[in-house]
């Protein structure tokens, strides 16, 4: 039990990734891929806070007396979350933008007809 | 004296390559059961060809034989003849295999500039077959000069003479053997007269020629039989002591050829190379290789 | 004199022609003209020095080094010589043709880079300027357009493939020795292992030989040298693929040094029989080739292989007397192939664009000079005495049958028939036969075009009656290689099995000539009679048809053509199709559907942790 | 070889020359050619007196025109014998050449061979045979020690005619006349 | 002394200008980029003696080295900013002329931003750092990809942003992974414990960064992007992707291979992995007939040889390739720069319709040939020493294993002479079909052009004048505890 209660969050991060990368991988739909890959990027996220995550931890304030050292969140990661996660709208917004745009001009999301360019 | 033999030797080549023509075709008479023209018969010809009205292409036309001639004379100062050789020492066997090239090479760029088709077929048809039995002629050579060692021509008769001729020499017999198989190829005789033939490209590459121009022609062709049977004789029946034994064996010779020369039809140019490069070839390069393998 | 001077002179020379052109063309082919002469000048004047120039200290930690030896001095004169008579000949040829300023700023380019090439005093400046030379080559090579285009592909395909070994093989040089400096890599060379030396000789030997075209490498030349304008085919097979030639005689008598090359693979096949195996197969199938051509330039092309032949017959051979052979031979065949490219430039001039040998004819009556060139450049490229083509063949079959070598004299003489073959046809089917009508009004080779054949046919002469001449600067080359010095008269050669005298040659020939002459002066009238007055069965001529070059040598065609197949060039543009097809093949790996390529990252990333965790091999 | 032949030598070796050496062309017009074959050939063996047939006129001094002359051969005749060196000899061979013979009122042969070319001489008969060529071989050889067989001559001082005859029958001729100077005079 | 910190802020700075100054006039704003790189070009060239003495480490935040954010100039950091600074203004030039429609402000910006984003790869001492700058790189470049708007421009920029973001993911977790492992972000920290840690994280770890990285540096089986991306962008960005996006990518990956984890053995690995991607990228190209598809895929070529020049690991062929990672620059960007315009002016990018360029479009050409046979390795270009360099870096080492390597090696040289000087025989002598106008490019993209040339043929004569820098970036990236020292001091 207490593995799970360690691992938790991991494994929901990997599960994440893994459902994340399925979509990309066998979706063919730009918008589902896309879906996709905003489940990636959750899912590392995740992965991200649980790095520096402690189960029943408490915020990093030093100056708050009865918090120790050992029982405090790592900040870093969050910090680096919250960078990824801008990084991660952004591409999203970006990509959403271009699909758009890519249906407007081929009439179709679907990946596999989107192949002019090749070989 | 070598002066003396300079001009002198020439002039004898002349007279003997003239005989021959004569006796040639006396012999061919003979064997056709024909009386046959008399022996002086070519030197009437060539005498008549000379008084005519001669008709010029060009000046190559005149200059092509002249070279053609000149080189055969050439060829003639290099060969010994019963012991005399008067341009021994000038670069030996590699100069006459060389000025051996201008005779037919004059012919061809006179003829060539005749603008006679014939002329041209008949050049083509001679430097292919040259090119046929110049492959086993060059390997007895070279069968002959890599046993004696030597490229001078007269190294090689002397060497002939202190031991015994190539012909009688155990490694050089299929060399000589091979060189009397090509030999009528290589003086144009029957199965192999077809650059020259007549009827059907009009005589070939002397189509063109009359009057003085064909008594060069003529000449040279007397000159082109002397060389042909004293290269033989030099190269492989061990040339003679004196101009008279040398006479003999040429005599000798040309009567194998003039047989030939009677026996056979003539073959076309593809089926004179095929056989050229067949059986001539590889009993020369079965000779070379013995030769190289056994050392002298 | 220094030799720095000599190269900013030819590169600048060829600079500033492009610069000069954009103002006017008088004033560039004045500029040019001048600047070959000046490079000629110069070369001429270093005769006899040793000179040793280090340019540039420091390339990569290289240091550049020019000098000037016999052997570098006779190629560089050769090279500047013809570069002059070249750009003189293109003065008419190129006049109203287009972009004529990058043609001569390439051809003074080319000769500057065959100058530097021979001139280099260490590996890496000779390896920078021949890859200057390689590609300022196939800028010419194209120019023509059209054909011209896949023969400078496969030129500088093949050209590149050599040079990136050679490149190889010095950096291997000088990972062992630290030196590229000729001086140092001989010295290096004493102690090195023979597979070593093998195995650079083989890197170098894949450059040079491509350049010199010798038999595996041969298939690029027919088609560069025939689609490449005449006045630089001059170039390219006079002295630009004998760059070949001097690599060769470089790394074995300088770099290798001989007695390690005769001793490599001595106990099993000796290199240096291979090459002249090499070089025999050189010889006897390009000759064949050559007579099949129909095209005037493609048959002096093939022959040009051919005769490469037989400067690596003369110099594998590595005797005093057969790499003289192989030298003067080089300076030879530069001086008659050069002449004859000129006479197809001159006709090909005048008929605007014809070469082909089926439609041409009786030339000799509207150019008769361009004629009496043409046959003393086909004497010397057969090998008539008197011409010097018959000298240094000479050397070489002297030393073959000396050297006990029948088989590979047989090639060589063989060979000789068979250039007699072609050189007639190329003759004949240009010059003598009938004029067709259409050149009834041809007129002479222009002056600029004349000059240039002119003085290469003065050489072929000279050289062959006065063989003295240039023997005398080989035999110093021959000496400088360490081997027995040559007995050279200016007559040709005293030796005690078998001497040559040309002077006896001469005199007979003349002898004949004079005597002959006479006689035939002395026979009946002799009348001019017209080309259409000519014997056709008592038929009246039929205009333009009574000529026989199509298929002149049809019957030796039928017999050999089905045995003659240049494999080795269907091998290369198979190979060039391999290669096509295999990027044809690997490029549909991009197949255009971004999921595959999602795919590809993360099954790469899969089989990286995958391999990792199973065997852990990082 | 007997004295008189021998002082005949000395005396005019041209003469003698040539005609030992008659060389006829090769060239065969009509019938009459049938008769050749077995005059140059073991029954006859012309070659006896030097005469064999040669390939073609260049090599020739004798013109024998064996048979009927077509309109279509005739053309071929005058450009053979203009092609022929001098001195040259010609002779007819058969009455056809003579007068038409039995081809006189055909409308493509011609009647008169010596209107086009000169004739040192002429064989009658239909056929001739082997015999009558080494008669006519023989006559040859004294008009030629006789200076008579001046055919060649003729045709030079009656160019002209010859030509404008040749012209009659022939049409425009396709090859430019062979002696200019006479012409114009 | 400047600080290093204004290569990365003060064109950051500017990017966020250009909208502004656009709004007051369009014509003004297309300068800015021109005016950022032409400082970041004084900057770096300025910090370049005392970089090369002693790099120089700027700590952000005034905490120390393992806590703060830093920059790590060094020799390679410096090299690569003087790249990007060259190859950015060179471009900008160029675009001055060649961008003139749609929202050029945007461009401008973007271009920036994109630039600001390589040199902050480049010069940051920080994975998370990096992989934020990535981002910027990485993101402006799938927008510029697409600037056109065309069908082609689009699709690509969508394929490479897939792709893109999957390899961003990738380098996250990696990041989280190594994060989760040491605790700490710094390279120099985590290369200080790299040795210590359990190997299959940190395998794991540096997978998922090279494979991450190696998306963006093209690295065989991870680079499908790449030339729909650079074909279909407009031409001074496919010169900016090829001259500096996929270097940096390169960058990332060699920085993290052998600074971070000093993975030795890794890199007999990657040594077949660049001739892998060589000769992959060589065959495409040679297959191609669209122009820049095969410029495109001749990038993946280059970048092949760099990898297998720098995993040779030895002083030589690591100096080797990054010569030849400043003359691809150079000779790649030149060659889309001018084939850009030759495109723009046939209006195709078919190999065939550069026929008779070479008469039309002389200057234009012959800078193409330069840009071609400098790539191809011909002297008296820079892509010779640079060849030169790297075999005699491999062939010193004198095993055989090498010795097939660099015949693989060559033979991909070959076939990449064989392509290039194809389109050379097609644009200077091929006949076109009938139009000989002259239409050469405008003034100040020929002067763009005519700078990349000169450079070239600078370089290609005198080597010796950038050869310290390579040498000293080749020492950094060998002596691994030096540059710990530096940063963590």
């Amino acid at each position: 039990m207490s593995f799970l209660q360690d691992y938790v969050y991991y494994i929901g991060a990997f599960g994440l990734v893994l459902i994340g990368l399925f979509i990309i991988l066998s979706r063919r739909n730009l918008i589902k891929v896309i879906i996709g890959l905003s489940i990636l990027d959750t899912g590392i996220n995740l992965f991200l806070i649980s790095v520096g995550y402690i189960s029943k931890g408490t915020a990093p304030i030093f100056s708050k007396p009865g918090l120790v050292a050992e029982d405090m969140v790592d900040p870093v990661p969050q910090a680096l979350v919250l960078t990824s996660i801008v990084i991660g709208v952004a591409v999203l917004a970006l990509a959403l933008a271009l699909a758009m745009r890519l249906h407007k001009l081929h009439g179709t999301l679907d990946l596999r007809k989107i192949g002019e360019l090749k070989w | 004296m070598r002066i003396l033999w300079l001009v002198l030797s020439p002039l004898i080549a002349l007279a003997v390559g003239l005989f021959f023509l004569g006796l040639s075709r006396r012999v061919m008479a003979r064997i056709h059961w024909r009386y046959g023209p008399p022996l002086y018969q070519p030197l009437i010809e060539i005498f008549r060809y000379f008084t005519q009205k001669g008709s010029s292409h060009g000046v190559l036309f005149g200059l092509g034989i002249v070279l053609s001639l000149a080189g055969s004379i050439v060829v003639i100062l290099f060969l010994p003849f019963g012991g005399i050789c008067s341009m021994s020492g000038s670069g030996g066997m590699l100069v006459v295999l060389y000025m051996m090239l201008l005779a037919p090479l004059g012919i061809a760029l006179s003829g060539g500039e005749a603008a006679n088709p014939n002329a041209s077929i008949g050049i083509s048809r001679k430097l292919m077959l040259a090119l046929g039995y110049e492959l086993p002629f060059l390997l007895i050579v070279l069968a002959i000069m890599t046993h004696y060692d030597t490229i001078s021509l007269v190294d090689i008769v002397s060497a002939q003479r202190e031991t015994a001729s190539a012909f009688a020499s155990f490694p050089l017999v299929l060399s000589g053997i091979a060189y009397l198989l090509i030999l009528p190829a290589m003086l144009g005789m029957r199965p192999f007269e077809v650059v020259h033939a007549p009827q059907e490209i009009s005589s070939g590459p002397i189509a063109e020629y009359s009057g003085p121009y064909l008594g060069l022609v003529t000449i040279q062709h007397a000159l082109t039989t002397f060389i042909g049977i004293s290269l033989f004789v030099n190269l492989v029946w061990g040339g003679a002591g004196n101009p008279f034994v040398f006479f003999l064996k040429m005599l000798v010779v040309l009567a194998f050829g003039l047989f030939v020369n009677a026996a056979f039809p003539r073959l076309r140019v593809e089926q004179a190379v095929r056989y050229l490069w067949r059986w001539p070839t590889l009993i020369a390069f079965v000779g070379l290789i013995l030769v190289v393998t056994l050392g002298r | 004199m220094s030799l720095e001077l000599l190269m900013v002179v030819a590169l600048g020379g060829s600079l500033l022609t492009y610069v000069l052109g954009r103002v006017s063309s008088r004033l560039r082919n004045g500029f040019a003209v001048l600047v070959s002469l000046a490079l000629v000048a110069m070369v001429a004047s270093l005769y006899g020095k040793a000179l040793h120039v280090s340019y540039y200290e420091d390339f990569l930690g290289m240091s550049l080094v020019l000098r000037v030896s016999g052997l570098s001095w006779l190629f560089a004169m050769t090279a500047s010589t013809l570069g002059c008579l070249s750009v003189v000949f293109s003065l008419s040829y190129m006049k109203g043709k287009e972009r004529t300023s990058f043609y001569y700023s390439m051809l003074l380019l080319v000769n500057a880079a065959m100058l530097g090439v021979v001139l280099s005093g260490d590996l890496l400046s000779l390896f920078i300027f021949w890859e200057i030379m390689s590609w300022s080559t196939f800028l010419l090579i194209s120019y023509n357009g059209g054909p011209a285009l896949a023969a400078g592909m496969k030129y500088f395909v093949m050209s590149f493939v050599g040079s990136l070994a050679m490149l190889a093989g010095l950096l291997t040089v000088y990972g062992s020795f630290g030196t590229l400096e000729f001086g140092g890599v001989a010295a290096g060379m004493l102690s090195a292992s023979p597979g070593y030396i093998l195995a650079i000789f083989v890197l170098f030997g894949v450059a040079f030989g491509t350049k010199n075209a010798i038999w595996p490498f041969h298939a690029w030349l027919p088609p560069a040298h025939s689609e490449a304008p005449s006045p630089f085919s001059a170039i390219l097979s006079g002295i630009l693929i004998k760059m070949g030639v001097y690599g060769f005689l470089l790394i074995i008598f300088v770099l290798v040094g001989l007695r390690n090359f005769m001793a490599l693979g001595a106990d099993g096949l000796p290199l240096h029989t291979v090459l002249s195996i090499v070089g025999a197969i050189t010889i006897l199938f390009p000759t064949f080739m050559a007579i099949m051509q129909n095209d005037a330039k493609k048959l002096l092309a093939w022959s040009t292989v051919a005769q490469a032949g037989y400067i690596i017959l003369g110099i594998s051979f590595g005797t005093s007397l057969s790499v003289a052979g192989g030298v003067f031979h080089f300076v030879n065949h530069a001086v008659f192939k050069a002449l004859l490219f000129m006479v197809v430039g001159t006709v090909e001039y005048r008929t605007k664009g014809v070469r082909d040998l089926d439609s041409l004819g009786g030339l000799i009556k509207k150019m008769p000079l361009t004629f009496a060139v043409a046959l003393i450049g086909v004497c010397g490229l057969i090998g008539v005495p008197l011409t010097n083509g018959f000298v240094s063949k000479w050397l070489i079959y002297k030393t073959l049958i000396l050297e006990r070598s029948p088989f590979l004299a047989l090639v060589a003489l063989f060979g000789t028939w068979g250039t007699i073959l072609y050189s007639y046809k190329f003759l004949h089917n240009i010059f003598l036969g009938q004029l067709p009508e259409k050149y009834k009004d041809l007129e002479r080779a222009p002056m600029t075009m004349r000059l240039p054949m002119t003085v290469l046919s003065i050489v072929v002469v000279l050289f062959g009656v006065l063989p003295g001449i240039p023997l005398s600067v080989i035999n110093s080359i021959d000496t400088s290689f360490g081997l027995k010095p040559l007995n050279v008269t200016l007559w040709g050669l005293a030796s005690d099995t078998g001497a040559l005298n040309t002077i006896n040659i001469l005199a007979a020939v003349f002898a004949g000539l004079l005597i002959v002459w006479l006689v035939l002066k002395s026979g009946g009238r002799k009348v001019s009679v017209d080309q259409a007055d000519n014997y056709a069965a008592g038929a009246a001529i039929p205009k333009d048809k009574y000529q026989y070059s199509v298929g002149f040598y049809a019957p030796l065609t039928r017999m050999v053509a089905p045995y003659l197949k240049d494999f080795m060039d269907s091998f290369y543009m198979r190979l060039a199709g391999w290669v096509g097809g295999l990027g044809s093949g690997i490029r549909r790996i991009y197949t255009g559907y971004v999921g595959d390529y999602a795919m590809y990252i993360v099954l790469f990333l899969a089989a990286l942790i995958f391999v990792q965790l199973t065997w852990s091999p990082w | 070889m007997d004295r008189n032949q021998l002082t005949k030598w000395f005396k005019a070796p041209t003469k003698m020359a040539h005609k030992y050496s008659l060389h006829a062309v090769y060239f065969c017009t009509g019938c009459g050619v049938i008769e050749i074959p077995p005059t140059i050939t073991a029954r006859w063996d012309a070659e006896r007196f030097g005469v064999i047939p040669a390939a073609t006129p260049r090599h020739a001094n004798l013109f024998l025109i064996t048979g009927y002359v077509s309109v279509k051969t005739l053309r071929a005749v005058i450009r053979t014998y203009e092609q022929m060196p001098e001195p040259k000899f010609t002779v007819g061979f058969g009455s056809c050449p003579i007068n038409g013979g039995m081809y006189w009122d055909s409308y493509n042969t011609i009647n008169q061979l010596d209107k086009y070319i000169p004739i040192d001489g002429w064989i009658a008969g239909c056929m001739p045979r082997p015999e009558a060529i080494f008669v006519a071989v023989t006559h040859l050889w004294t008009l030629i020690d006789k200076d008579m067989a001046d055919g060649y001559k003729r045709y030079r001082k009656h160019y002209a005619q010859y030509r404008a005859n040749q012209e009659q029958v022939l049409g425009e001729l396709e090859w430019p006349p062979l002696f200019q100077s006479e012409r114009e005079g | 002394m400047v600080s290093p910190v204004l290569l990365i802020v003060i064109p950051l700075g500017l990017a966020f200008c250009v909208p502004l100054i656009g709004m007051v006039s369009k014509r003004f704003a297309r300068f800015v980029p021109v005016v950022a790189c032409l400082f970041n070009l004084v900057v770096s060239v300025q910090l370049l003696p005392a970089v090369l003495s002693k790099p120089i480490v700027v700590d952000l935040g005034g905490f120390g080295a393992p806590f703060s954010i830093n920059l790590f100039v060094g020799p390679v950091g410096i090299l690569f900013s003087l790249l990007i600074a060259l190859a950015g203004f060179v471009v900008s030039l160029y675009a001055l002329a060649y961008i003139d429609k749609g929202p050029t402000t945007r461009y401008h910006t973007l271009y920036l931003l994109l630039l600001v984003g390589a040199t902050g790869v480049v010069l940051t001492g920080d994975v998370f750092n990096l992989f934020v700058f990535f981002e910027i790189l990485c993101i402006s470049s799938y927008v510029l990809v697409a600037y056109r708007g065309d069908k082609d421009g689009v699709e690509s920029a969508v394929k490479y942003l897939i792709q893109g973001a999957l390899g961003s993911a990738l380098l996250l977790t990696g990041i989280g992974l190594l994060y989760g492992l040491f605790g700490t972000l710094n390279m120099a920290h985590i290369a200080v414990q790299a040795g210590s840690a359990d190997p299959i994280p940190l395998f794991v770890a540096m997978a998922l960064i090279v494979v991450g990285l190696g998306v963006e540096a093209a690295i065989f089986p991870l680079n499908a992007w790449l030339p729909d991306a650079h074909s279909s962008a407009p031409s001074s960005i496919s010169a900016i992707l090829s001259g500096i996006a996929i270097e940096v990518g390169l960058y990332a990956v060699v920085r993290m291979v052998f600074t971070v984890f000093g993975a030795s053995s890794m890199l007999s690995f990657l040594m077949f992995l660049g001739v892998l991607t060589l000769l992959v990228g060589e065959l495409c190209a040679f297959a191609q007939s669209n122009i820049k598809r095969m410029l495109a895929y001749s990038s993946i070529g280059q970048i092949g040889l760099i990898i297998f020049a720098i995993a040779i690991a030895t002083s030589g062929s690591i100096t080797g390739g990054f010569f030849q990672l400043v003359s691809h620059t150079l000779s790649k960007a030149l060659l889309f720069l001018a084939a850009g315009y030759m495109i723009y002016r046939s209006g195709s990018m078919d190999i065939s319709s550069l026929e008779g360029m070479g008469k039309r479009m002389p200057l234009t050409a012959f800078a193409f040939a330069v840009g071609a046979f400098s790539l191809v390795g011909l002297p008296p270009f820079a892509g010779f020493p640079s060849k030169l360099l790297i075999i005699r870096g491999a062939l010193a080492d004198g095993g055989a294993l090498l010795a097939l390597l660099v015949g693989l090696v060559l033979l991909g040289t070959v076939i990449e002479g064989a392509y290039f000087f194809r389109v050379i025989q097609t644009v200077f002598f091929k006949k076109g079909d009938g139009e000989t106008a002259r239409c050469e490019a405008p003034a100040i993209a020929l002067v763009s052009m005519f700078v990349l040339v000169a450079l070239i043929i600078v370089i290609g004569v005198y080597p010796s004048l950038i050869i310290g820098v390579l040498n000293s970036a080749a020492s950094e990236l060998l002596v691994r505890a030096d540059y710990i020292g530096r940063v963590l001091g």
